[in-house]
């Protein structure tokens, strides 16, 4: 049948990212035009943007952070995911280098100055829940919002925080230069599954659940072009990713693109599942880190479907 | 403009019992500057007004014009009490009031523009009055590209070009030189007879004073300045300035306002000197 | 002078008014007051704007557990330092170009190009150079307040009247003189309108400089309160910094009213 | 009037200050010309300060292709049109408040409460109500080029001449004639100045909404590449905002000479 | 500020051969104020300028300050040529020049404080003239808060009490009533006679020009203004302002400037007229 409504407006907070690599390529491929699609994407300075533009009505649909579902639901925002592109939070935490000969365990976070990527973001979410591993409270160690930038660098190599919480390239490039030691990484899926106790979907494209309702062939559309972008990428050599993503994207260091590459590779889904299991997970952890979420008030089924899903992988078998 | 209508026998101009007190800084009492003045200008008349210097002619004027509300006291223009500014009005300011962006003929046609008067009409107008303070060909200038007399004859064509039915005119001629001033005290003659404006006019050229006038109001040295003496000018009209000085009677009528005046300038030093 | 009716009309107009808004914000943004009208549904105002009570409790408890005060204390300091070195490198440099027509002439275009350059993305570099402390804010805040003034400073100075400057300069003044006694004084207006303007800027600055990366400080509690959609206190804070805007901007009024005691003021004569 | 040698003099001097300032630049960030200073190695200058030579095949590389100009189209046109609006509207509402008393001892408080408002944090509420387009980032740009102006419209007007005031009132002129004739050209070099401010901040205004979140433009363009830690980029965009500002400026200055023809200038007497 | 050095039987003021000419705008020509002319003062003269408004006197006053360079011609101030200020002048200034964010006592005491004289004594010197201009008790008003005549003696006050080796004085007097006016001129010559200053004065009052001065200077009209009379006032010293205009001599200079003066500017109106 007909696409209710071909023209859709993606929002997402820093398109480069490889957090967004399989929007990317479905856009890069042609495959969001195959469904019968006219995609336009906003970039933003950050997911929380992004999303609210989304719940503002200016954008269709969110590229973002599969917990930002339960977060609006809070705020009687009725969200749903549909497709999964990162089944990891592809967040890393190092510590300086001269502080990493004298730390031990995540109780060495105690009095460090961390820098995350915003206040309140999930990179601040995974230091609260290390700490709290090493028995730490969040008033033990100070949150510095440093954002995903040149700002990071520049706080970490001039010293002024301790630890970084934050997402790649930064930390591949701060790793490469020697000036962090990982101490946490959520880009494999051990240790997300050990930090967080169970797998953590991550990017997903989510929109208002009225739009999903209404739309059944525009967002199947979309899942179905991720999916595509999805497997692609499980097959896909580091040639074919360096042709297929914007020149623009490497530019800066095509090396460090690909040692990047490397390193959040496994966090990619590999299908557009949601994990059942995985949405109790980050509702647990949101839970713990954010005292306003009350586990029992959320209703996880509605904020998400795999339904999409599951037609995508009947029609692109 | 003209207010044909009102002019039912009421004085054109009637000030009863002004006070001006200007307020003092916090604490400090004010400065009366005029207190219980009357003036009153009939329908016609051309009244002088001589006085110390600093002793509040100008405050009158201001008064009259509408722009400084009394601290007590009435206004009545053509019988009507005055409320805002006074409509009837030209006013010809001591300071320089020429708006500097327009050049000398814009400046003429202000007056004409502001009130609708069509445009080429009114620089025609312009261009013409120009030509009766002797600034024809200096149309185009600006106010700082002008000297001191030929920006006061450029506000005088302003006032003059708009044909108030009252003129106040505040030392409009101080900065010409003699000859000048009397081609303009003539052309400012020629105009009130022509259609008999109602003119106060503020000079401390006392032959001026005398010579232009029907009345001369001597005003005391300030503070709390009033009038001290009126003297009523029994010249023959039409009058030529420059000829009426050397009458007999202008000479007397100069002898007794001159000496009004001097003992009222040599009271305010010493007040000021105890 | 303003009679003490008149004044507390104004206040009540003022209040009136001010009520008046809190009301509509809050009506607008209560799920259950009124039928949505901007949104599809009230809720969707409430995530953008807040519930005015929210805020206010969220005020309230800021001020009873003394959280804020440390977070407001830094705040209010980079504000004041951003905005008295931008007021003073401002003024300074205004007055040093307007003299100097070649330095003016040949730094011309670099000024406006700094001006023109959005800062907010040199934020990193800022970082570089002044840490992720206080000094960053200030800095940045700086320049936004510095080419405030500087413009206007440059202007009023080139405005003075011609005649003044050529009395002053007869009767012996040396160019300091000159900055002091005529320059200064007469571009005093100009300053004060720039003033009112940058103390809001100083703020924007601060708070700004803060939202990209801090520890501490309003702008910290905002952007934390952002990432967990929590826009009643985002509005909390927003309020509090308007709040001290304004004591700010009655503090320089007063010193205008004072700097400006010989200028002319309409109806000067009093009443009987 | 300046003569043609002191001109090219001037011309010079700034061409060899902007030469001297890249290749400080370029020493500076270049790995192998010099030991390096400020950081502990230049590769370090060049991450945070990027390479010249690069920023400008950069600069090439965008009009050689022509991707440039679909981005600096958006983004000029964003400038222009919140330069023109911010303008009217400060000049507008500046003229309307200076001759309403009343109006604006009410609104006092709430112009100044807004100006003091940090825009950036706002920029969602403005996405709401603009959409993602231009028009949002159209409405950033105005709020900042809006204040400005209107604060120097405002001091400009109650800054007229008493005396002229009364004269123009005399001479018969309507409130709208005395806007017209009396307050406006007098508040003109106010008005300037805060021209050759606004510009600047009309294109900080763009960017940064364009940065914030956009598809397009020349902000979009700097967002991109700071995600890719492409400094250069960063810099070729900013160069390049700055070169378009500076045009602006030397328009907006064509027209304060043209209007501004009335002022004494010094040194008026011809040389024969 | 006394040139006591220089005074070596050199003039205090040479404007030789000045010609001052104003550019137009774009594409017009210019306009040529003054062409060729020369003014001489000897040290210790008392010179008067006379001429129809808008010759050109304050703009060859504006020479001799060295705030106008001439378009041709030169300027030497006691031997020496002129570059820049002219340091041994005092001007007063034909406009409204007092500073108005400064009250009427600052800005007597303006200058004194400019050369570093020390606060109390300047201001002990600065009460002085206050009070010998008439206006003591006003040191504490604005500008605005004066009255026209009053500013103008407040400049006045500015001027002398740098005590000047050179006067330029443009029209001071002219906004000042008759007797006020007396006490200036009175005072003024006292001033000059006490160590002998040079004065270039301004008037359009010719009988003042004639009572103060050891030499009358009449300008053509304008444009390219010219000297076009010297009169050598040959009345005995010391002069009471107001006495000296009954001596016959006094009545037969008058007469003499005066029809040079008439005619000059009848010429002037008559070009202009064409
Ligand atoms: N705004 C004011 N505040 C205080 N005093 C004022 C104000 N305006 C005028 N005065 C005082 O009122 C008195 C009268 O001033 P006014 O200008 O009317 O004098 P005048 O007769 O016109 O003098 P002149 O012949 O010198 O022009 C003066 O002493 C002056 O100082
Ligand atoms: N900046 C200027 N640009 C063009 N013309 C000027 C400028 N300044 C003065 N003039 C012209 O020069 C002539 C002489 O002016 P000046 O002020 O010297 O006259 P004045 O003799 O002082 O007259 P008054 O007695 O009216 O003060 C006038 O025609 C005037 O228009
Ligand atoms: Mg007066
Ligand atoms: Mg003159």
């Amino acid at each position: 049948g007909k696409i209710e409504k071909p023209q859709v407006h993606i929002a997402v907070g820093g398109k480069a990212a490889f957090y967004y690599l399989p929007l990317t390529i479905a856009e890069q491929l042609g495959y969001f035009r195959d469904e019968g699609l006219e995609v336009k994407i906003s970039d933003f300075a950050g997911g929380s943007a992004a999303l609210r533009s989304v719940v503002g009505g200016s954008a269709d649909v969110v590229s973002g952070a599969y917990e930002h579902t339960i977060n609006l639901q809070s705020k009687k925002q009725i969200f749903q995911a549909f497709v999964e592109m990162g089944r990891a939070p592809q967040i890393a935490v190092g510590v300086s280098t001269a502080k990493a000969a004298s730390f031990k365990s995540f109780s060495d976070l105690k009095g460090m100055k961390i820098g995350v990527s915003a206040p309140g973001s999930s990179t601040n979410m995974l230091v609260n829940l290390i700490g709290a591993k090493g028995g730490l409270k969040s008033t033990d160690f100070s949150i510095i919002g440093v954002g995903t930038g040149a700002g990071v660098v520049a706080a970490m190599k001039s010293g002024q925080i301790d630890a970084v919480s934050n997402v790649d390239p930064v930390m591949t490039m701060l790793e490469r230069d020697g000036a962090v030691k990982i101490i946490a990484d959520t880009r494999t899926l051990k240790v997300t599954q050990e930090v967080f106790g169970g797998p953590m979907p991550a990017a997903v494209l989510y929109a208002p659940i009225e739009f999903v309702k209404k739309n059944p062939k525009t967002v199947q559309a979309l899942t179905n072009a991720i999916v595509r972008a999805d497997r692609w990428l499980q097959t896909a050599s580091t040639n074919d990713i360096l042709k297929t993503v914007p020149e623009a994207y490497l530019l800066g260091d095509k090396d460090l693109y690909l040692l990047s590459y490397g390193k959040v590779k496994e966090a990619i889904s590999t299908d557009g599942y949601i994990a059942d299991e995985g949405t109790t997970t980050a509702l647990k952890a949101l839970s713990t880190f954010n005292p306003k979420i009350i586990p029992s008030e959320i209703k996880l089924e509605l904020t998400y479907t795999n339904e999409f899903v599951k037609k995508a992988h009947q029609k692109y078998k | 403009m003209k207010a044909v209508l009102e002019r039912g026998g009421a004085a054109a101009l009637a000030l009863e019992g002004i006070t001006c007190s200007f307020a003092g800084a916090a604490g400090e009492p004010g400065y009366t500057a005029v207190r219980e003045a009357t003036l009153v200008v009939e329908d016609g008349e051309f009244v002088s007004i001589v006085g110390p210097t600093g002793c509040g002619k100008s405050t009158l004027l201001n008064v009259a014009a509408g722009l400084l509300a009394p601290s007590a006291g009435s206004v009545h223009v053509f019988g009507q009490p005055l409320a805002g500014l006074n409509r009837h009005a030209g006013y010809l300011f001591q300071a320089d009031a020429l708006m500097p962006w327009k050049c000398a003929l814009e400046n003429v046609v202000a007056g004409l523009v502001f009130r609708g008067a069509a445009r080429e009409q009114a620089l025609e107008t312009g261009r013409a009055w120009l030509r009766r303070v002797g600034l024809e060909g200096f149309g185009d200038r600006f106010g700082h590209q002008l000297s001191g007399g030929m920006r006061k004859r450029v506000a005088l064509a302003q006032t003059l070009a708009l044909d108030p039915a009252i003129l106040l005119m505040d030392e409009p001629f101080s900065a010409l030189d003699v000859q000048t001033r009397v081609l303009m005290e003539n052309e400012l003659l020629d105009l009130w007879s022509a259609d008999r404006k109602s003119v106060v006019f503020v000079t401390h050229d006392l032959e001026e004073a005398i010579s232009l006038s029907d009345r001369v109001v001597v005003l005391s040295a300030g503070p709390e300045t009033h009038p001290i003496g009126e003297y009523a000018i029994d010249l023959p009209r039409p009058r030529d300035v420059s000829e009426i000085r050397l009458l007999p009677r202008f000479i007397e009528l100069h002898g007794r306002i001159w000496r009004a005046m001097k003992s009222e300038v040599l009271k305010g030093y010493a007040r000021q000197r105890q | 002078m303003r009679g003490n009716g008149s004044r507390l009309r104004l206040k009540a107009i003022q209040i009136a008014l001010l009520a008046g808004a809190f009301l509509a914000w809050h009506v607008l943004t209560s799920p259950t007051l009124l039928p949505p009208i901007y949104f599809g549904d009230a809720d969707k105002a409430a995530f953008f704007f807040g519930e005015p009570l929210k805020v206010f409790s969220r005020l309230l408890d800021w001020f009873v557990s003394g959280e804020i005060y440390r977070h407001l204390w830094v705040t209010l300091i980079e504000t004041l330092l951003a905005f008295a070195i931008g007021t003073l490198g401002g003024v300074g440099f205004g007055l040093w170009l307007a003299r100097a027509p070649l330095a003016a002439a040949v730094l011309d275009p670099y000024i406006k190009a700094a001006n023109a350059m959005p800062r907010v993305i040199l934020a990193p570099i800022f970082m570089v150079w002044f840490g992720l402390g206080m000094a960053s804010k200030v800095a940045l805040g700086v320049t936004l307040v510095f080419f405030i003034v500087f413009f206007n400073v440059f202007q009023g100075v080139r405005e003075v009247s011609p005649v003044i400057l050529a009395n002053a300069r007869m009767l012996g003044a040396s160019p300091r003189a000159l900055l002091r006694h005529v320059f200064l004084p007469s571009a005093m207006s100009w300053v004060f309108a720039s003033l009112h303007n940058s103390i809001g800027l100083a703020f924007v600055g601060a708070v700004v400089g803060e939202y990209l990366g801090s520890a501490e400080g309003v702008g910290y509690l905002i952007h934390q309160a952002e990432g967990v959609f929590d826009i009643n206190t985002v509005f909390a804070g927003i309020l509090l910094l308007t709040a001290f805007a304004l004591v700010l901007d009655w503090a320089v009024t007063i010193l205008e009213v004072r700097f400006m005691l010989w200028q002319p003021r309409a109806g000067e004569t009093e009443k009987l």
